[in-house]
């Protein structure tokens, strides 16, 4: 199909288990580094902190929350593609989807284990933090269901719920089809993991149907998830949070982000994988055009939420605006329009969106912009709220910076371990994609290249 | 991570991080810190578990003499508050009188009698025994050689019984150096109000019943006198009568607290404030219709004061100057204060005479709402009695340097941080001896001392108290111990009873300790039979004083509308003179006295450090303060150090553009700059008393230490101000609502309940 | 099932907005800007009542205040026609308070006496109460705060030592407001107006923090509260705070 | 003793042609092991009863009710006033009702797909490996031996290029 040459059902089988079970010195180099770096970076901090307290951050008062805020929002919003995007472009049987979901999918967990850690990081006694879990205990003390951070506990794990639920289900037919060709550990895993999946007629059909309704449920979901984590800042009364718009700002802003997160790890899947065959310019394409869309909506809100708070005329919105635009933050503001509104606008050209080096500069460039993006909403309109005499303008420590390189690092490190379990192209959506195999003439039927291990 | 403990590491398990951490998180676990539990079965006396106890007694943070009330719990002292009962205080606190808990449990208290064995060697500790026969035996030494002279006593102002002791105890010796010296002691008012009324002591302003103040450059609200009765004559003045409204305005060259809290703020060049006094007493006498016998001596020595004439003098345009005459003339009663900066230049004391003698002038003394006199302290002579000006000071450093001072005591003292270093004082200090400090903490001065007796902190010690100046009757207060003394102190009393009797003076000291001399004084007190606590029996008696730790004769003192004569042929004040030229030291140096650390002592009490300075929310520093436009010229910002160079040195400190200073004004906050007063205060911030000119004003003898001249030099460094306040403008936000004085028709009603308006959801 | 009976029974209770009918006690202050000096003895006198930590200059670089008392200053005008006003910002106890809603843990809730209660034990930190707050009065304990010893001894046994990760705020003075109306159950009587006051109101020397009930219409702080002047700063949030501010009057002096 | 005949075919074409002619030849409803869904088949071997939507919508109506009863119940149980609002105050909980439907729909949606596929079965079934790659696989069972014959003459005749006889169920 879109490949440079034929590949036949066989080819991708054996492509995607070499993936799996073959693997190269790079690979574990690429993971103890990362591992390494998740260690230094990300766990040893945190531990200082939960030693030190919060105050190893540079949150102060009255920014009290600061870039492990941010960053959880980032992974939210980064978690947003994968299990979304899949979803709505299965439900319209987008063929260009199906080589490329598995690991959008993978994204979208890997990124709200990653912010479920944020959370962890952030709040002050994260020893405690199973109080905000409803369970039945005898002082009968419940969470409170009124509080817009309940609603994200809620939400995120819905979601986490709903998404590993949704990238396992598609997994199982390639569990099945992988278990029958590795030996071993793995071997008995991908036994468990595929549950006896054989490929009947009424498996496939059961499969069809229930991967459907989950699709149906989950994109209500998803874009509830990024709406409540919108409203832990508009249902304050921060001025320049306090905005009727954040819910569909996140919600766009989310999907932009994980969209080029998407064209991100494909690059690397494609490049490091050797999936070249499966990955292709057909899907730089698509997700460039989408990029663009989504690109053009994230400015118009942005100008909106400029406007109203131009036009509201109140000390409280247009200092708020003014030190966006121009205060110690600027330079960032600028920097976001210039990553996030501008320099998008090359995908306009066909020839940038199938060159892969510039989508994959661009697409990092957007997620730098986006993280700015939720800095900035965090640091902005906090460290300028209704008395001016408790302002004061927040910088991250070095803990802060060093755990949010921790917490990319723990992302690659999940990713790498996810390539070796998971089928990272999905064997049989690739299938679907390719010419149905002709009747042979009636010679010799084809003996498998391997022998079955059952 | 070397502090971990138990309860941390079950924290980290519980976050799930404990591979990585557990090998040397459980080894350190394992040391528990041992807890003091107190014996409930058998509680010590004073105590009973759980419930708190009050004592009255008088706070010595300052010299106002508030009466407080100290909560304890389990025999620890908890909380300090106003006494009700006391007229100074009346329930009421300021935050230094809340701090003096810290003084008590201060960890940088001297905990135990100290000896430098060699000249310059180490100080050791020793047993007071040890201690008391060292200095005894030297002071035997003198007294027996006919040297008693050549012992000098420099204390705190103190006053009461504790004021007699240390007379007695230097009469016995034979010296006539016993020095009170505080660094902000109102010499120049003391002197104005003797010149303008023949009176020892300071009068009773009657701020609670005024309508209109007028303040030359007294900072009544922050730290002068007795800033916590101001307060409540403040608060009472502006809304405690119906229809109402007491007025004030404020005349300084730098905006105050009380420049603040005042309707308006006049900035006035720094000294010119008794000239514009004069300006005022100037209209009221040609045009405010003054009919009384004395006005041709008025007219003829205001002469030279027409508001024209003055308002080119002092900066304040001649319509202010009439406007505020004709409102003070015309507000009855109305009150003219004077003090702070204003009292300390080249003309301090003529400008507080001035000043005083507009209360004169429209009638204000002894009435209500004006300047009321004061009877004589029922003890003592009053604060002004024996307080050393630096003048005096300067003396005594001299005497030292002759050799003539073999034996100096300091008693809570600090001249070598609180004089210029001019003054060259701790220089003199080192030429002396044998010198011994009775203070609480390692000060400046103590850290020079070769013997120091650490004395108790006035919340473990006996004493005794009569506010001066007082509230326009005679009042005192006992203090007593209301926890059990700390550590190896002793009350200064008992050491000094325990001196004299060291030295065999048992006649002249007959009692054991301070608590008995102050029964025996007060069996004095109640003698006189004209108290406001009725006891027959003087057990009753002393046990009502302690217990409500208050006590007052009501009668006021009756005194007839005159000054002394020849006043007011005399009167006039000179131009200010300030050191140096103007063309090398373009500003004026206004030092003030810190809000939140007073004169210095303050600055190792935690709380007070970390007290925002309520003008510029600064905490733990100093700083410059200059008008934005000086700031502009010069192009400096906030945090940029810069060099103040006076005649007589420099200090560093950061740049504050503060917005009501004037142009040609520098200010900066005394306070800070500690070398060696425990481990708040050392090593912080600059002290601006060591770079002030050596300027005397005449009468006193006093330190002119407003008469700086200083020029800013840029180092083209920054420091970040540790301050707590952000922007502090409204922007428009309505935050502080006003409203006009004269309410108009149709107003809101006020809240009668809060509407608790919420969205039905 | 009795429960789900209840439940039912109590349905329209349970809908109703603020849920308290009347409160207890409705504690309020009333701070009067014409009186306020800006001389900060609340503030000390809170932090010693309270047990509120000595953060360092470090702490207060970074910008960590404790202060659950604070004034506020704002400067008008320029030199030379300049003003400088003072506001103490306490939590105001509002009724309809952003902060509790947002809490996920249920760590602050309002009380039978209106008060605004911040239950420490219960908090995990996640400082949403801070950032809900208009009046920026809530703060965090960054890290654990020591008291060099022995001003330790000093500390409040009334009152909790916070440990950190925890939110803290005014809770005008709760532990006084119980001692009160234990007393007064002692003697089979309400509370009486004067009979509790914050340590901030105590000691306030120009008098310009009055406490009490407002429910009592006789009360000093009700006839406070109806004075002209009466308003709430950030009224156009809708907190219905519990602190009300009376306005500082403007006057020619001359 | 039921055996079953397995063909296996190169092509979808070929293998559901298979099928309908053995559904037609009377055997049981055969079924059809595939490397991938395949499209048509519910015209060969009739349409399948789906019960997972039932799942999915009895599930998310029980979310629902749960979700209001766990934010009310709770709410209820230990009363906590906040910020002016009712005890239960209904946009929240719709909230919260909402993603419990969800997540219910969704967990309800997996034990649906579970029961009805009858995962998971780890014992051993009728299965050829190849069915995973690129083959497709047709099994049916026979009753005897004669039946295995013909099934088997059918299959080779649509075109299976091997034959394989297994036993087991399914």
């Amino acid at each position: 199909m879109q490949g440079e040459r034929e590949i036949s059902y066989a080819d991708v089988n054996r492509d995607v288990v070499r993936s799996l079970v073959e693997t190269g010195s790079k690979y574990y180099i690429t993971l103890g580094i990362s591992a390494t770096v998740t260690l230094l970076c990300f766990f040893f901090p945190w531990f200082y902190q939960l030693h030190y307290g919060i105050g190893a951050a540079g949150m102060n008062q009255p920014t009290v929350w600061g870039t492990y805020l941010a960053s959880f929002i980032f992974w939210i919003g980064l978690s947003h593609s994968g299990t979304l995007l899949s979803c709505v472009l299965h439900l319209t049987n987008s063929e260009w989807r199906k080589a490329m979901y598995r690991s959008a999918e993978a994204m979208t967990l890997f990124s709200l284990l990653v912010a479920a850690t944020m959370v962890m990081v952030h709040v002050g006694r994260p020893w405690f933090v199973h109080w905000a879990v409803p369970y039945p205990n005898q002082m009968e003390m419940w969470p409170n269901f009124r509080s817009p951070l309940m609603f994200d506990v809620m939400a995120i794990t819905t979601y986490l719920t709903g998404s590993s639920i949704f990238i396992y289900m598609g997994s199982i037919p390639d569990f099945a089809a992988v278990r029958d060709r590795t030996t071993g550990w793995r071997h008995h895993m991908y036994v468990l993991l595929s549950l006896g999946w054989r490929g009947t007629d009424t498996e496939w059909h059961r499969l069809g149907w229930a991967y459907t309704f989950l699709a149906v449920l989950i994109i209500p979901l998803a874009v509830s998830v990024h709406s409540i984590v919108s409203w832990d800042f508009a249902l304050s009364v921060v001025p320049a949070l306090h905005q009727t718009i954040f819910a569909p700002y996140f919600v766009v802003g989310a999907i932009y982000s994980g969209t080029a997160g998407i064209v991100t790890v494909m690059y690397f899947l494609r490049k490091y994988m050797n999936f070249e065959h499966y990955i292709t310019k057909l899907h730089f394409d698509n997700l460039g055009k989408l990029l663009l869309v989504l690109s053009l909506i994230w400015t118009y809100i942005n100008a909106v939420e400029l406007f109203t708070g131009w036009y509201s005329e109140t000390s409280f919105e247009i200092e708020a605006l003014r030190y966006k635009l121009f205060g110690f933050y600027a330079p960032l503001y600028w920097e976001m329009i210039l990553f996030c509104a501008v320099a998008p606008l090359l995908l306009i050209s066909k020839r940038f969106r199938t060159s892969f080096v510039p989508m994959l500069i661009l697409s990092i460039a957007i997620n730098i912009g986006m993280y700015t993006e939720r800095f900035l909403i965090v640091a902005t309109s906090l460290s300028r709220q209704y008395l001016p005499d408790s302002w004061r303008v927040y910088v991250p420590s070095f803990v802060e910076i060093s755990i949010l390189v921790g917490s990319l690092a723990m992302f690659i490190t999940l990713f790498l371990i996810f390539v070796k379990i998971f089928p990272s192209v999905s064997i049989y959506e690739v299938k679907e994609t390719l010419p149905e195999p002709e009747p042979k003439p009636q010679t010799k039927a084809g003996v498998p290249e391997w022998q079955p291990t059952r | 991570m070397s502090s971990i403990d138990r309860r941390d590491f079950l924290k980290l398990v519980g976050a799930g991080g404990v591979g990585t951490g557990a090998g040397f998180v459980l080894r350190e676990s394992i040391n528990h810190p041992v807890e003091q539990l107190i014996p409930y079965p058998v509680p010590p006396e004073e105590f009973s578990p759980g419930i708190a106890t009050y004592y009255n007694s008088v706070c010595s943070m300052c010299s106002a003499g508030c009466g407080i009330t100290v909560r304890t719990r389990e025999g620890r002292a908890k909380k300090i508050e106003g006494n009700p009962a006391h007229p100074v205080s009346q329930g009421r606190l300021c935050a230094h009188g809340q701090a003096g808990l810290q003084v008590l449990y201060n960890p940088d208290r001297l905990t135990g009698p100290m000896s430098r064995s060699v000249e310059g060697g180490e100080l050791l500790p020793v047993t007071w025994e040890e201690g008391i026969s060292q200095l005894a035996g030297r002071l035997g030494d003198l007294r027996a050689n006919g040297q008693g002279n050549s012992v000098c006593f420099l204390s705190e102002g103190v006053r009461g019984h504790l004021a007699g002791l240390f007379e007695l105890f230097m009469d016995q010796l034979g010296s006539n150096r016993l020095l009170h010296y505080d660094f902000a002691h109102p010499q120049t008012l003391y002197a104005a109000i003797n010149r303008l009324f023949g009176e020892a002591n300071l009068p009773y302003y009657d701020l609670q019943n005024t309508r209109f103040l007028l303040s030359f450059g007294a900072d009544y609200l922050g730290n002068w006198i007795s800033p916590v009765h101001h307060g409540l004559g403040f608060g009472r003045s502006r809304d405690g009568r119906d229809g109402v409204r007491g007025r004030f305005v404020q005349i300084e060259p730098r905006m105050s607290l009380s420049g603040a809290a005042a309707d308006e703020w006049v900035p006035a060049n720094p000294g010119t404030e008794g000239i514009l006094a004069l300006g005022l007493a100037h209209h009221i006498v040609n045009e405010g219709g003054y009919e009384r016998g004395d006005r041709d001596a008025w007219v003829a020595s205001l002469e030279a004061y027409s508001p024209a004439a003055v308002a080119e003098q002092t900066g304040v345009s001649a319509d202010t100057i009439i406007r505020l005459a004709e409102t003070f003339a015309g507000t009855q009663p109305s009150l003219a204060i004077g003090g702070g900066a204003a009292g300390q230049h080249s003309n301090g004391v003529d400008t507080l005479v001035a000043v005083n003698a507009l209360n004169y002038l429209v009638g204000n003394l002894g009435r209500e709402g004006g300047l009321v006199f004061n009877p004589p302290p029922a003890v003592g002579s009053g604060a002004n009695g024996a307080q050393a000006t630096y003048t005096s000071m300067l003396e005594i450093a001299e005497d030292a340097r002759q050799g003539d001072i073999q034996v100096l005591i300091l008693n809570q003292t600090n001249p070598a941080f609180t004089l210029p270093a001019a003054a060259e004082f701790r220089q003199a200090i080192a030429e002396v001896p044998l010198v011994v400090s009775l203070s609480s903490f390692m000060d400046e001065t103590t850290a020079m001392a070769d013997l120091i007796l650490p004395s108790h902190t006035y919340l473990e010690a006996w004493g005794d108290d009569f506010p001066e100046p007082g509230v326009g009757f005679s009042a005192g207060a006992v203090s007593q111990p209301v926890v059990s003394p700390l550590y190896n102190t002793r009350a200064t009393g008992d050491i000094i009873i325990g001196l004299a009797q060291a030295l065999g003076l048992t006649d002249a000291f007959p009692w054991s300790n301070m608590e008995e001399r102050l029964q025996e004084g007060w069996r004095e007190i109640h003698a006189r039979g004209v108290t406001a606590a009725e006891a027959d029996d003087f057990e009753d008696f002393w046990t009502g004083v302690v217990k409500a730790g208050v006590w007052g004769e009501t009668s006021r003192r009756v005194r007839p509308l005159a000054v002394e004569s020849g006043v007011i042929e005399s009167i006039g004040v000179e131009s200010p003179e300030f050191s140096g030229s103007s063309a090398e030291y373009p500003f004026i140096l206004h030092p003030y006295l810190s809000n939140t650390l007073d004169d210095g002592r303050g600055a190792n009490l935690p709380w007070m450090q970390e007290l925002p300075d309520p003008m510029t929310s600064v905490v733990y520093g100093s700083w410059v303060e200059l008008n934005p436009t000086t700031a502009g010229e010069l192009g400096l910002v906030e945090g940029d150090l810069v060099e103040v160079e006076s005649p007589e040195g420099t200090v560093v400190a950061p740049v504050f553009v503060y917005p009501a200073i004037m142009p040609n004004v520098i200010a900066m906050p005394i306070g800070q700059g500690h070398t060696n007063y425990g481990r708040y205060a050392s090593d912080r911030g600059v002290n601006p008393i060591e770079i002030l000119s050596p300027q005397v004003e005449p009468e006193t003898g006093d330190l002119a230490w407003a008469a700086t001249r200083v020029r800013l030099v840029p180092t083209g460094q920054r420091v970040e101000i540790v301050k707590t306040g952000g922007v502090s403008r409204e922007l428009g936000r309505e935050i502080i609502q006003t409203v006009d004085a004269e309410p108009s028709a149709g107003e809101s009603a006020g809240l009668s309940s809060i509407p608790v308006t919420v969205v039905h959801s | 099932m009795s429960f789900i009976d209840n439940f039912l029974a109590r349905w329209q209770e349970y809908r109703e907005p603020g849920y308290y009918k009347e409160f207890d006690y409705a504690w309020t202050m009333t701070i009067d800007l014409d009186r306020c000096t800006g001389c900060e003895a609340c503030v000390t006198a809170c932090q010693a009542e309270n047990n509120i930590p000595i953060v360092g200059e470090r702490g207060l670089a970074q910008g960590r205040e404790m202060q659950w008392m604070r004034i506020e200053r704002y400067w008008e005008g320029e030199y030379p026609d300049i003003k400088l006003g003072f506001i103490p910002m306490l939590c105001q106890h509002c009724d309809a308070a952003p902060c509790e809603t947002v809490c996920p843990v249920s760590a602050t809730y309002h009380n039978q006496d209106g008060l605004n209660a911040q239950v420490y034990n219960r908090c995990i930190g996640t400082r949403s109460c801070a950032v809900y707050c208009p009046y920026e009065v809530r703060y965090f304990n960054y890290n654990n705060h020591h008291w060099d010893a022995p001003l330790d001894e000093q500390l409040n046994p009334d009152v909790s030592v916070r440990e950190k990760g925890v939110m803290e705020k005014c809770t005008f003075c709760i532990q006084r407001i119980r001692q009160a109306k234990d007393t007064a159950k002692d003697e089979e009587r309400r509370v009486g107006d004067g009979d509790v006051q914050p340590a901030c109101v105590q000691t306030c020397p120009a008098e310009a923090l009055v406490f009490g009930d407002r429910n009592d219409p006789q009360s000093q702080v009700s006839q406070s509260m109806n004075d002209p002047r009466a308003y709430h700063v950030l009224e156009e949030v809708n907190t219905a705070p519990s602190v009300v501010y009376l306005k500082k009057v403007e006057t020619d002096a001359g | 003793m039921a055996t079953n005949a397995l063909g296996l075919f190169d092509a979808p074409s070929t293998a559901l042609a298979a099928a309908g002619e053995l559904k037609g030849a009377g055997f049981d409803t055969p079924s059809v092991i595939s490397p991938i869904p395949l499209h048509g088949i519910e015209e060969v071997l009739g349409k399948k009863k789906d019960v997972i939507r039932r799942f999915s919508f009895f599930g998310g109506i029980f979310g629902a009710l749960f979700g209001f009863t766990l934010a009310a119940g709770t709410a209820v149980l230990y009363l906590h006033p906040t910020g002016g609002r009712p005890i239960i105050p209904i946009p929240p909980f719709l909230i919260i009702t909402y993603e419990m439907t969800i997540l219910l729909g969704i967990l309800a949606t997996v034990i649906g797909f579970l029961v009805s596929a009858r995962f998971p079965a780890f014992r051993e079934r009728l299965y050829v490996p190849e069915a995973a790659v690129d083959k497709f696989a047709v099994a049916v069972s026979c009753k005897d031996a004669e039946g295995y014959r013909r099934a088997e003459e059918i299959m080779r005749g649509a075109g299976a290029e091997e034959i394989r006889e297994l036993e087991g169920a399914d």
